[in-house]
């Protein structure tokens, strides 16, 4: 296995469908000439030339539109957000034309489409620049939402995307883009909506996702040490959902904790904790718990924004309020 | 203390605006046949299909009313010669996708009525399988790329059919209808700009009928020459006679082999007119607009002037026509019976095709 | 007490307010020469002047948008979208500018405003026309999300979210525009945030809101012939959202369903569900159930989209189910 | 196989564009004070101000590049006369609003260096309170309106409240920046058409540095004189040499007398050029321009060359300048010191501001 970053994880995953298949293309804001606004096209120009690795001016809605419908007459664009944020602009093109088209038309049309970028928050970027989208797109039948934790899950997850027929939303994020893993060095794919334990535990049940993985990771970690024993989902593709090991493992440990990046109203944390209250109902031990982003726009000063945002702390908290562990 | 509601100046202003286009782009007045590449069978296939339009739409309002339609329903009726007189300038493979008043434009494209008026009816017959209704009209086949009911959503859709054309090299043409009002919507201007920079094979049609709902253009407008508005994109640009089936299919034609050949864009704006309200649950009058105007663009019929023209050729005789005509309604009244008879969609179908398995 | 409908309810509501504050304006589609596109303007043209009653060119966007800036520099404007469907073209106004306006400023500014408008599925729209926008609008904060049952609730919320200095989601629905109710004669405000017991009952508790709520006094009426009693709370306001009155008569029935018109996943049910779970965890007695639109797009065939929707009988057999009833 | 990425014909063509309509646009090259109703006092004001925030982007870089300001970070270098020029027309009850690149706007509205620099390390006597950083600076007493950071989307607000303005009958002017690449996006099209249309006091000043990050305009653009965009919407526009201070007070107070006193909004394009990076985070080169684009565009710095003028017509000396330098860099040195000692915000003020109880 290779150690590389996510970045060039995901430049991977591209390259390779690229060649495989001279429909896909990329298109957006700056992932040509600039060599992407993170990075994560670069050399793709270079390698692909102008027709497959195109810059667009800033109209995310314009720029969506064309990506879907070049793919209803069977190209297979990826089109990146420079950030999910800028994605708002285009949410008419994504929810009636992306996620809509095929069943409007009753079926005579497909799209199959990837949309990528970074989501949620980075450092000090404020209000505007700092939201995570997977609540609103999981909401909207037709689409599918992966948003992945690992490097190798990126690649394997990008590559399934580019090659599935479907519109599907693909959530990264700047502060991952340089974090590294493991990634197997011959070709893989990893199936869309099948969840993974990321680690095996007996007390308490985690379902995370993305960034959140690695505060989760760390709060497991120290939590080891007081000899409590977490056991990490993490669902991969948000809509859909895999729930069954959520399931399975509250029926194991009977508690379970929901972090999630973005805010807690009406969001996937709420229908992880729905399904499992459902489906799970004669087995929690406890309440839910969930950690979310507070319920406020994100704050620009370092010490509001920490404060805002899950972290380690508020994670062991939950975890021990789930297992009636007084402080 | 209020002001009065119709700005009676503005609009007999807007007006002559309007009306000095059109007499300004109808060329060939006196020989309009001269230089057409349309041989008589053609020229009596697009009075054919203006007119199995205008029958379709006469009973799909009847239907409306006896509650076989549901929900929206926005008829063609007066705007026939937009749709007949461009789909007679592309080709077959051309796609072609326009707003949510689509029932002509599905028939010149080629669906049948029968598959048309069964989709009105929510029949699984229809051409959207009952999915779509009247403003959601599809045909991959046909490319009838839709039936799209958001206003403007759909013109970058256009592009990107364009934009694939070219990036497979293949020569087929994107022809994008909208009412006027979509040009004010931003996807309008960030869709032309681009059509424009990148060189797509795309024409966008706008069929100027006066009113947006219940707004005039001149309401709407601070340039009330809508097709100058692609000059802001360096893309080439006409007005056309919306109600001259002839003055379409030249000037699409022209804007068409722009296209297929040399990958330029063209805009153009087709004054046109509906002769019903908005949608069937809109007078055909209103607040917004008076009787006679309705009346003066009546007599405007592209319909029947086109008729006249070709009587007068010696193209097509009244009897043909009434013969036709007869044929026309007939075809109609099966298509009522094909969507009776059709059986709705299987209640499995809630469930089908939301996502490709 | 004068029986009136919604559509009357809601114009009074307007009226009364224009004639009490000069600063409320109405600006929107066809809401002034056409006199609203649902009517629901009718005659204030006429008695309001050009000035106070503005049509717009078709542009969601820009017009939300200088209705945003205008609330800012203290106007009150009431923004009407001819359907909600519309706004998904003005969302990048709706969440950057007018939710987080005030947060980003440090709380310099306010955002007085209304946005206003049908929300949900008609009749034979399909797709495009029928998609319910509560989940969105309450995910985020800064936003005021109001969606009323009767006429009465509608003026008296409707006249308080025009006082009221937030940015103010309300949703009504074309189907209910007729609907009639009893409305005081007297001027009234309703508080924005308090929910409202609709039906008292002692077997089971239904959460819903909106034009859901006929169905479910549909389904409580027929059950009330089965000996079955339902007690119906009405939030009224789905954000902020007053649980309390939920969590109490949870507490009493130890059961509860929730009917929402719109989608299941990541939607007001899910917040619903998870809060109730969480803070009435040892009264329940069942899994909550929930009655939600079918999670696939709208369809336009007049027998799919009946079957698509939550109904009298779905909510019946949900309700029977935690009461854990066979037929 | 790959194409080379930078399209050289065309820049240089681009090129030409861009400065052949600057040098059409400076009129009074020989008496660039002439018939100018500025006092001494206040030229001495403009040259100040610009040079307060040339010092003030300096310092910013600095404290950027020490992790003391956080997130993005875009500095106004080489764009400082865009801003200077047009808020001298303005009076001070007028609106202003711009997009991201507002450190200097801010500065010029009245906020001072310590409020700036303050919320740029994220403290709570930041103009924001902290809340906002470097892209939300707002202060609604000097009626700094932001600060904007989506794209474009400060453009509709702008026209919001020149609406409310008009509607309060009162007499203030808003004046609305924004960079190049905005013009692209679909409500820069709605409101220019809604502001001309409804005769809005609104004038909108578009900031062409020639870059939207590293996309060159003429690679987003199919037209190159963007002013010329405001034709489709009848809308008074003109092209403004952004390197010149005078130029842009002179076009902006023409602009904004008209939308004081006739309700006619303006569009102006200023042609400038940003000597840094697009953000604190971009070289200041890149792929997507040259060293000698960057330094040929350094020789027009606009404070350098209003200095010369300054010293040429006798208002101010060179020894008078060295004192001001002293005094801003004094000030920007201060402002560090202020926004150093000064606190976070309250924890608990993560939760005020979201609502107005
Ligand atoms: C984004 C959006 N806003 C509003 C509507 C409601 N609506 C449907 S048709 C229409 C008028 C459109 O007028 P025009 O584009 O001129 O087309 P015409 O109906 O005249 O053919 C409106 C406002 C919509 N469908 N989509
Ligand atoms: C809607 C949107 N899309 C993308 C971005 C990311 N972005 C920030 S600045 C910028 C370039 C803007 O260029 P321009 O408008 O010319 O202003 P300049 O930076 O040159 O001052 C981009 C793409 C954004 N903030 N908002
Ligand atoms: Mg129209
Ligand atoms: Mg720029």
């Amino acid at each position: 296995m290779a150690i590389i970053t996510w970045r060039e994880a995901l430049n991977q995953a591209m390259a390779e469908e690229m060649e495989r298949d001279e429909n896909v293309f990329i298109m957006g804001e700056e992932v040509g000439v600039y060599q992407g606004a993170y990075k994560v096209t670069a050399g793709l120009l270079q390698r692909f030339g102008e027709k497959r690795v195109i810059d667009t001016p800033i109209v995310e809605a314009s720029f969506t539109g064309i990506g879907i419908g070049a793919a209803m007459v069977g190209l297979r664009p990826i089109v990146e957000m420079m950030t999910f944020n800028f994605s708002i602009l285009a949410m008419d093109q994504i929810f009636n034309n992306a996620a809509k088209m095929r069943y409007m038309s009753g079926g005579q049309f497909k799209v199959p489409m990837v949309i990528r970028g970074p989501n949620g928050a980075a450092h000090g970027l404020a209000a505007t620049h700092s939201q995570s989208f997977e609540s609103f797109y999981s909401h909207v039948p037709g689409l599918y939402v992966i948003a992945p934790s690992t490097p190798a899950d990126a690649k394997g997850l990008l590559k399934s995307a580019i090659r599935d027929d479907n519109p599907v939303i693909f959530l990264e994020s700047e502060v991952m883009y340089g974090q590294k893993g493991e990634v197997p060095e011959e070709e893989y794919t990893i199936p869309i909506g099948v969840s993974d334990v990321k680690r095996e535990g007996k007390d308490v049940t985690v379902v995370t996702w993305s960034k959140m993985y690695y505060i989760v990771q760390k709060a497991a970690d120290e939590l080891k040490e007081e000899d409590i024993d977490v056991e990490i989902i993490d669902p991969r593709t948000i809509r859909p959902l895999d729930d069954s090991k959520i399931i399975e493992s509250v029926k194991k440990t009977n508690r379970l904790v929901v972090v999630e990046e973005g805010w807690p109203f009406a969001s996937v944390s709420s229908e992880i904790i729905t399904r499992v209250h459902q489906k799970a109902f004669d087995y929690l031990d406890a309440p839910i718990e969930r950690v979310n982003q507070a319920d406020v726009p994100m704050p620009y000063a370092a010490n509001l924004e920490k404060a805002s945002l899950p972290n380690v702390e508020r994670v062991k908290k939950a975890i021990k309020k789930v297992l009636y562990i007084e402080e | 203390m209020a002001k009065s509601a119709a700005p009676k100046k503005k609009q007999s202003k807007a007006n002559k605006t309007f009306d000095k286009a059109i007499k300004k782009t109808l060329t060939n007045q006196k020989a309009p046949l001269e230089g057409l590449d349309l041989s008589e069978e053609k020229l009596i296939q697009i009075y054919r299909q203006m007119l199995l339009i205008r029958r379709f739409e006469e009973k799909a309002a009847q239907m409306y009313g006896m509650e076989k339609i549901m929900g929206f329903c926005h008829l063609y009726n007066g705007q026939e010669a937009v749709a007949v007189g461009a789909n007679a300038a592309m080709h077959e493979t051309d796609y072609m996708l326009t707003a949510y008043r689509d029932h002509g434009h599905a028939l010149v494209k080629g669906i049948t009525a029968n598959e048309v008026m069964a989709e009105l009816f929510g029949k699984v017959t229809g051409c959207s399988r009952g999915k779509g209704g009247s403003m959601h009209l599809f045909d991959a086949e046909k490319r009838m790329m839709g039936g799209h009911a958001i206003v403007g959503g759909h013109i970058p859709l256009a592009a990107g059919f364009a934009f694939g054309s070219k990036y497979k090299a293949e020569q087929d043409v994107t022809v994008c209808f909208f009412g006027e009002a979509a040009a004010n919507q931003g996807v309008f201007h960030e869709t032309l700009n681009m059509a424009a920079l990148w060189k797509l094979p795309v024409v966008y049609i706008c069929e100027n009928n006066r009113y947006g709902m219940g707004t005039a253009f001149e309401r709407a407008f601070a340039v009330w020459d809508i097709y100058e508005r692609a000059s802001a994109y360096n893309m080439p640009r006409d007005v056309v006679d919306g109600m001259d089936v002839l003055d379409m299919y030249r000037k699409t034609k022209e804007a068409v082999d722009r296209a297929r050949y040399e990958h330029i864009p063209t805009f153009l704006e087709a004054r046109t007119y509906r002769f019903r309200g908005h949608s069937m649950s809109d007078p055909i009058h209103g607040h917004y607009r008076t009787k006679e105007e309705v009346e003066e663009m009546k007599a405007k019929d592209p319909i029947i002037n086109f008729g006249e023209l070709l009587k007068k050729e010696n193209i097509f005789s009244e009897e043909q026509m009434k013969e036709m005509d007869d044929e026309i309604k007939k075809i109609v009244n099966e298509s009522i019976e094909f969507a009776e008879k059709s059986e709705e969609p299987p209640l499995e179908d809630l469930y089908t095709d939301v996502i490709v398995e």
